[in-house]
């Protein structure tokens, strides 16, 4: 009976092709600095386009990039987590100290991890355990494990890594392409899917659009939000043991100022700071474009805080053009 | 001397003329025209969506129209800030409570305006004198120097109201006033609007009740899909005529209750407590049955529905589901049992603004459509086509963001999206709050159908005639308690209003 | 009792009180009026900024440049100084401050003109102001011999018994909370953070709200410039690097909510004091230097959990018989 | 063709570096075939070295001559330098043997340990407690320089050393530290602060304190932002090798290294000027002896760096 008044109308699924889509998105925007900044490149420097210094380049950015891929679903969920820097100082500090006791490689792995996944725990009981904001609560971690690896080494330095760790950092699987990038590559896919296409994905951008509507509809907040800190710390120690394995030494100053390094890849790749949206191919294309940028820069021996300024203008500018265009567009 | 109710001889307070405004992928009103007289009260309604909201926004330069213009005693003006409204004495209370938790109530009221001494600093003395004068005059009693947040959500559209009266206005708009407001607030609230018509204001009155329509407004406007479809005298006009204007069409039954034979006990609930919020609660809940929960504005009915899926913790109480003991942890765990609610408040714990309406809807049904936790986007999109067509979805595509749809469609959405779990049990809060007569309709006929089909609804509800049109049995609550329980063959409407208020039946 | 532990300034003033106790017992010089004024010259600064983010933080904004800021505008008023070593001492600091304002109004302006989440322009101008400094000294150091003597002295000219430095700390104190209590503006920044939707309800421009508190940042960090270069004597591109931190920290630490809305001048205050007196105490009580970083650390952290435990809301009490016993 | 030689500095922007730098130049126009990049990170890292290294390889310069931030962590990317035939050496602050060809000591660190000591011990004939205000704690110099001294600390007899602490190479850190130091050991009669940042803090927070001529402030600082120091009395003296010599010898050495010399023990490397360098058997060579500046000198030096 009621029936008759519930005509259905017809929505469609989407209003747009899949095509444009694609020409509006973000990721179309970094594709198309990245190629600039590469020609840019190839015509300033003869050096830039040799595979062996490209290689180079890219540990420029793969440690910091493999920590961006956690730091973006945990920026997506609406959360930040300012302390990976700090855990990968606190990781290989552990680890080097491990290595005092005479542990080998695999040994050295596994406490590298297990440290970065208690960090992360740390953190993450402390966000949704005590229901503390991320962004103070890692501020204040961040001092804190750090610390802890000024307790523990002072003045100190741990060396003595066994040669088959350094594999990690400076090792190649073929050709040019060094372990770590591959790894980076691997990480990229693995993020890519677990983000954007599974259920544990949607739950993070759920989350991160609107936390009570999310719990409110059975996703359990809580135990995602911990589990995205995990991956963070995680991630932090993956870098860490990458990052001890290419210097060979720990010292407590190590990955010092990473974390904003790594936000800002971040949010270039166009994730939403405030949470709710962003893509992992984004967080990519950022991480090579800040590796392009550092690595040009220093071809022509461009002082680091040069690439900064430029970095920072980088990042609000390409932040500010989609709205600049959007209101230009939007007066007319 | 006698009021002159007829206002065809006046001039007009403020005139809107050919007003457009267009949001990305909706047209939100096209070339409306609408004229308030002083002392007179002209009732605007229409279906959700149709643009109401939007226009009292227009109006208090809160947006800019695309087109159109605004004229004030005849004089054109635009409103470039809601301050610049406010100067030309144009005031509102928004359907949205706009208050500042943090704040004051006597801050809150003046914030923007707040009297200054000779050196130009904020005078907080004279502030918190003229609150108390305000509030006085809506007939709150309350402290102006404490906090917003310490208030109850009727008091604090109590200061919303007193914040629209410190602006000195010739123009006073009303947008749903009376949706969070009990009985008795409701009565002082028409009151204070004939106070006003007497004083020669000009008022909007925005409302999806017509009892109250009828009791207050002189005039009518009506809006559907954002133009202007009929205006005339309340005298002259009927409550049929009225929502045929605004659907476009007849609307059948407005309760449609099927008569459905109530089965054996689905849910039991015995013992529930809670410290501060509820306690000594039980009932059972049996299959094809609708089970209204009915009271006050606070009255605490939201609270223990919620301490039922686990985001609220009781500190005593069991659930029996089919005659199991079940534990209810969270919401994740209430969906597996079979046990879903739709919120009350829509935007902060139902619709997940920034999300696409798909998703939205399968958000709580992800295990079903995706595949060892891979998502399957075709099954999304099937399943939400279903339930949002049967619920008469309006929009312009389901990859839509639900932010963009109005406040009656993302509560199809919402409804959607727990019906799409394919529950035992479902707990409707205030499931027409501030749904237009028609989706009303819609949503009623679809409550009766799950019934029908061997679901057992509780339906939490603040409007008597919802609750004696749609349920079987009813539960009345009053601060925390289980005040009265009446069958549908004994419901009275004097019998439910005493119960909830307390009032000992007249011996 | 109760009631003291309640307010959150209380709280902290019986914290500091505590601690300070504390490192009497193993330090007893500590607690002589001398000392303790030192240290409260010590945190002018550290107070300084911490005022002017939280009038940041309040409108649910973040200032992450205020070190950057702090450290160029020093860096332009030692050059002056060096360069026009006869130029007068309050003219240099105007200028310091002009040039603070004009850089927190760069902020303000990206936030308010074109809706970039401020983490992300503060991130950005962070790296933007360090690397000018770099760009206009050429990396080179401004050292001490350089400086004029005036340039050195002020903040260190004492005055009734006090250095200036220290009075000048007071004097922005009592003027921000004129502000913020008896302007609209003041005002404003309360609600602009506590609710922005509302705010536009209430007609207040939340954008140029955000402006204005950013141009407040900026005017005190440019201040702050100066005193730091002039009381280390010493100016280059690193200075105050990483002291962004400690400025939300001390923010933090005195419950102004990273969320907006919520924070008080007397809590800022505290909270860099409590900071201050941390940063001071733990090198004369003679705990490892390498420990002083992790202390800070957990210092926080408890501070934040006890400011969200002040700050979690009592559940709304429905029940009569409960509601009585609550009362 | 012209050769390309990178001075690799801890950061940019420091006194000392920028001098160097200057020598380095220097040493460049008098061979005439030879371009010198001065570069480094822009804050003290062992990691922002490393990309600079890096760029530099791919540049494929013939020579690097890097101050490490960290003895160890940049010899893997150091070795690269080498395998792909760039000579490497280290100077001021040293690399693992492993990451370099030879490293060139400003001075031999026993005679710097020695005197810094004794820059304090002069001027405390009586004995008393002196301090040791470091840089990181993780610098190279500082702490052979610290344990040289410790060694040799006996033969001055009455002089304790009651503490070290760490100012980062960050003025107001250094400042802090200082005070604090002043304010836990009331007895302290010299500070002494073997690097160029700490040295001008440390004097800056006697000063404000009000302990000149209680406290004398000394170490290895440089002359153009000591001499305002000295003249107040803050510091009685202190003790520097010529940076521009350092940033010539490094520079002529790396050259010496591209023309085909080998660095092993025993060899005698050019350093033009300045005369040759004989190593020793660790591949380390010592320039030349520290200098002290006092009231008498300071001013003159202090026109030149
Ligand atoms: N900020 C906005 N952005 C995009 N679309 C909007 C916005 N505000 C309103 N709309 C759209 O404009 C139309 C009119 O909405 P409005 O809120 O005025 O309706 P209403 O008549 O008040 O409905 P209700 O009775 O549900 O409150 C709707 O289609 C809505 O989706
Ligand atoms: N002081 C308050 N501050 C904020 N929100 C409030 C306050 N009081 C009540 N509310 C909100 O109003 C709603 C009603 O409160 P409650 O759930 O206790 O009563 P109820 O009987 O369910 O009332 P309703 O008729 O609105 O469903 C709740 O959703 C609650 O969040
Ligand atoms: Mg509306
Ligand atoms: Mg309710």
């Amino acid at each position: 009976m009621a029936e008759t008044q519930m005509v259905a109308r017809h929505i469609p699924d989407r209003l747009e092709g899949r095509g444009a889509r694609l020409v509006k998105s973000w990721e179309t925007l970094l594709v198309a600095v990245a190629l600039a900044i590469f020609l840019v490149n190839s015509f300033a420097s003869p050096y830039f386009l040799d595979p062996w210094n490209l290689s180079d380049a890219t540990f420029n950015f793969t440690e910091k990039a493999m920590i961006a891929f956690a730091m973006a679903l945990v920026i997506i969920s609406g959360e930040i987590d300012l302390s990976v820097a700090s855990v990968i100082a606190l990781t290989s500090t552990v680890m080097g100290y491990a290595v005092q006791l005479g542990f080998d490689t695999p040994a050295l792995v596994l406490i590298g991890l297990a440290t970065g996944l208690l960090c992360g725990a740390f953190n993450g009981l402390l966000v949704t355990g005590l229901g503390l904001p991320s962004i103070v609560v890692t501020i204040g971690t961040m001092s804190l494990f750090r610390g802890l690896s000024f307790v523990i080494l002072g003045d100190q330095a741990f060396t003595g890594y066994p040669a088959s760790f350094s594999w990690f950092g400076q090792g190649y699987v073929w050709w040019v392409f060094s372990f770590e990038f591959c790894l980076f590559l691997a990480l990229a896919i693995l993020y890519g899917v677990v983000l954007h296409k599974t259920n544990f994905g949607r739950a993070v951008y759920a989350i991160g659009n609107n936390q009570t509507a999310a719990l409110f509809s059975g996703v359990r907040v809580g135990r995602v939000k911990f589990v995205l800190f995990l991956l963070t710390g995680l991630m932090a120690a993956v870098a860490s043991i990458c990052l001890t394995a290419r210097l060979g030494s720990t010292r407590p100053s190590i990955a010092l100022g990473w974390e904003l390094e790594v936000v800002t890849m971040v949010v270039l790749g166009g994730v939403n700071i405030l949470g709710g949206s962003g893509t992992i191919p984004g967080v990519v294309l950022a991480a090579l474009i800040m590796g392009m940028v550092t690595f040009g820069f220093g071809l022509l021996n461009v002082p680091g805080i040069v690439m900064s300024i430029f970095i920072g203008l980088l990042l609000i500018s390409v932040i500010a053009l989609p709205i600049l265009y959007r209101r230009f567009r939007g007066s007319r | 001397m006698l009021q002159d109710t007829t206002t065809s001889r006046m001039k007009p307070a403020i005139a809107l003329e050919g007003i457009s405004k267009t949001f990305p992928g909706v047209r939100a009103l096209s070339e409306v025209s609408l004229a308030l007289y002083p002392g007179s009260v002209t009732a605007l309604v229409g279906e959700n969506g149709a643009g109401k909201s939007t226009l009292v926004k227009i109006l208090t330069g809160i947006y800019q129209p695309d087109e159109g213009s605004i004229r004030v005693d005849g004089a054109e003006t635009h409103f470039p800030t809601a301050n610049a409204a406010a100067k030309a004495g144009v005031t509102a209370i928004h359907q949205e409570t706009v208050l500042f938790d943090e704040l004051s109530v006597a801050e809150n009221i003046f914030l923007g305006h707040a009297p200054r001494t000779r050196l130009g600093l904020i005078d907080w003395r004279r502030m918190n004198a003229d609150a108390r004068a305000l509030l006085a005059r809506v007939g709150a009693d309350l402290d102006p120097s404490i906090r917003l947040r310490d208030l109850g959500i009727a008091s604090k559209h109590l200061v919303a109201i007193a914040r629209a009266l410190s602006i000195d206005a010739r123009v006073v708009i009303m947008d749903e006033p009376t949706a969070a407001l009990s009985h008795k607030e409701i009565h002082e609230l028409y009151e204070l609007v004939d106070r006003l018509k007497a004083d020669g204001k000009a008022i909007l009155f925005i409302s999806h009740k017509f009892d109250e329509i009828f009791r207050i407004a002189d005039r009518y406007t009506v809006f559907r899909d954002g133009r202007m479809v009929g205006e005339g005298l309340i005298s002259e006009t009927t409550q049929d005529d009225l929502v045929r204007l605004m659907v476009g069409r007849d609307v059948g039954q407005v309760f449609p209750k099927q008569d459905v034979a109530i089965g054996e006990p689905v849910l039991t609930v015995s013992g529930y407590r809670h410290p501060t919020e509820f306690e000594d609660i039980h009932f059972e809940l049996r299959r094809g049955e609708i089970l209204g929960f009915y009271g006050l504005v606070g009255a605490g009915r939201s609270e223990f529905m919620q301490s039922l899926i686990g985001i609220t913790k009781p500190s005593a109480g069991a659930i029996k589901l089919h005659g199991e003991i079940k534990v209810i942890r969270s919401p994740a765990e209430a969906i597996a049992a079979g046990i879903v609610y739709v919120p009350e408040e829509r935007g902060r714990q139902g619709a997940i603004i920034g999300l696409p309406i798909f998703q939205n809807v399968t958000l709580p049904s992800l295990s079903r459509t995706s595949r060892a936790g891979f998502l399957r986007m075709a099954e999304e999109f099937a399943l939400a086509r279903d339930y949002t067509s049967r619920l008469d979805l309006r929009a312009a595509s389901l990859d839509q963001d639900v932010g963009t749809l109005s406040g009656g469609n993302q509560q199809k959405v919402v409804i959607a999206k727990w019906l799409a779990t394919r529950p035992k049990v479902i707990i409707l809060d205030e499931p027409t709050k501030g749904i237009d007569i028609g989706s009303k309709a819609a949503v009623h006929a679809f409550m009766s159908e799950l019934a029908a089909s061997g679901l057992s609804v509780i339906m939490v509800s603040s409007e008597i005639p919802e609750i004696m049109g749609m349920a079987d049995r009813v539960i009345v609550m009053r601060e925390g308690r289980i005040a009265g329980r009446f069958e549908r063959a004994e419901l009275t409407a004097e019998k439910l209003v005493r119960a909830a208020a307390g009032i000992e039946e007249a011996a | 009792m109760k009631v003291l532990l309640k307010n959150r300034e209380m709280l902290l003033v019986v914290a500091i009180a505590l601690l300070v106790a504390l490192i009497a017992l193993r330090f007893p010089p500590f607690v002589t009026p001398r000392n303790l004024a030192n240290v409260y010259n010590d945190t002018s600064i550290l107070i300084i900024l911490a005022l002017g983010q939280m009038a940041v933080i309040l409108t649910r904004c973040i200032d992450l440049s205020m070190a950057a800021n702090l450290a160029l505008s020093g860096m332009v008023a030692a050059m002056l100084n060096a360069a026009m070593p006869g130029l007068p001492i309050p003219l240099i600091i105007l200028v310091a401050m002009a040039l603070g304002a004009v850089l927190g109004a760069i902020n303000g302006l990206l936030v308010w003109k074109l809706d970039i989440p401020p983490i992300v322009v503060t991130l950005g101008t962070l790296t933007i102001y360090r690397g000018l400094i770099f760009l206009l000294s050429g990396g080179a150091w401004i050292n001490a011999h350089q400086m004029s003597d005036a340039f050195k002295a002020l903040p260190r000219t004492a005055f009734l018994g006090f250095p200036l430095l220290s009075w000048l700390s007071l004097v922005i104190i009592a003027l921000m909370v004129v502000v913020m209590r008896l302007t609209p503006p003041g005002r404003a920044f309360f609600a602009v953070g506590g609710n922005p939707h509302a705010a536009v309800y209430t007609g207040i421009d939340v954008g140029r709200t955000r402006f204005l508190a950013y141009c407040l940042s900026g005017t005190l960090a440019g201040l702050s410039g100066y005193l730091w270069v002039s009381r280390y004597a010493v100016a280059y591109v690193d200075i105050a690097a990483g002291f962004e931190l400690d400025i939300i920290a001390a923010c933090v630490i005195g419950g102004v909510s990273i969320a907006g809305g919520i924070g008080s001048v007397g809590g800022a205050v505290l909270g860099a004091l409590f900071l201050g007196v941390i940063k001071n105490a733990l090198p004369v009580v003679n705990i490892s230097p390498f420990a002083q970083m992790a202390i800070s650390g957990t210092v926080i952290i408890i501070a934040v959990a006890v400011n969200a435990r002040a700050e979690k809301r009592k559940g709304r009490v429905i029940l009569r018989k409960a509601e009585a016993a609550h009362g | 063709e012209t050769k390309k030689i990178a001075l690799v500095v801890k950061a940019l922007g420091i006194g000392f570096f920028e001098a160097a730098n200057k020598g380095a130049q220097e040493a460049a126009k008098e061979l005439g075939d030879v371009e010198v990049i001065y570069t480094g990170p822009t804050t003290t890292t062992a990691e922002g070295q490393i990309e600079v290294i890096n760029s530099l390889i791919a540049q494929k310069v013939d020579a690097i001559a890097v101050s490490a931030n960290d003895t160890n962590a940049l010899v893997p990317a150091l070795k690269k330098a080498m395998d792909r035939g760039i000579k490497v050496i280290s100077w001021d602050s040293g690399v693992a043997p492993e990451g370099r060809s030879m490293h060139l000591n400003p001075s031999s660190n026993p005679l710097i340990g020695n005197m810094i000591i004794k820059l304090a011990a002069d001027n405390l004939p009586e004995g008393g407690d002196v301090a040791v205000l470091s840089a990181t704690a993780t610098s190279t110099n500082q702490n052979t320089w610290i344990a040289e001294m410790n060694k040799v600390l006996p033969n001055y007899k009455g002089i304790n050393v009651v503490a070290t602490v760490y100012g980062d190479d960050l003025a107001d850190k250094s400042y802090r530290e200082t005070q604090g130091l002043i304010q836990s050991h009331p007895n302290l009669k010299a500070i002494i602060a073997p690097t160029s940042v700490g040295i001008v803090a440390a004097a800056q927070a006697v000063t404000d304190a009000g302990k000149i001529g209680q406290i004398n402030v000394t170490g290895l600082g440089l002359p153009s932002e000591m001499a305002g120091h000295v003249k107040s009395g803050a510091s009685k003296s202190f003790a520097i090798w010529n940076p521009i010599d350092l940033g010539y010898s490094a520079t002529m050495i790396a050259y010496d290294l591209i023309g085909g010399a080998e660095a092993k023990p025993g060899a005698e490397l050019k350093m033009g000027r300045m005369g040759t360098v004989k190593l020793d058997d660790n591949n380390e060579g010592a320039m030349a002896d520290p200098f002290v500046y006092d009231a008498s000198n300071v001013e003159e030096f202090a026109k030149i760096f």
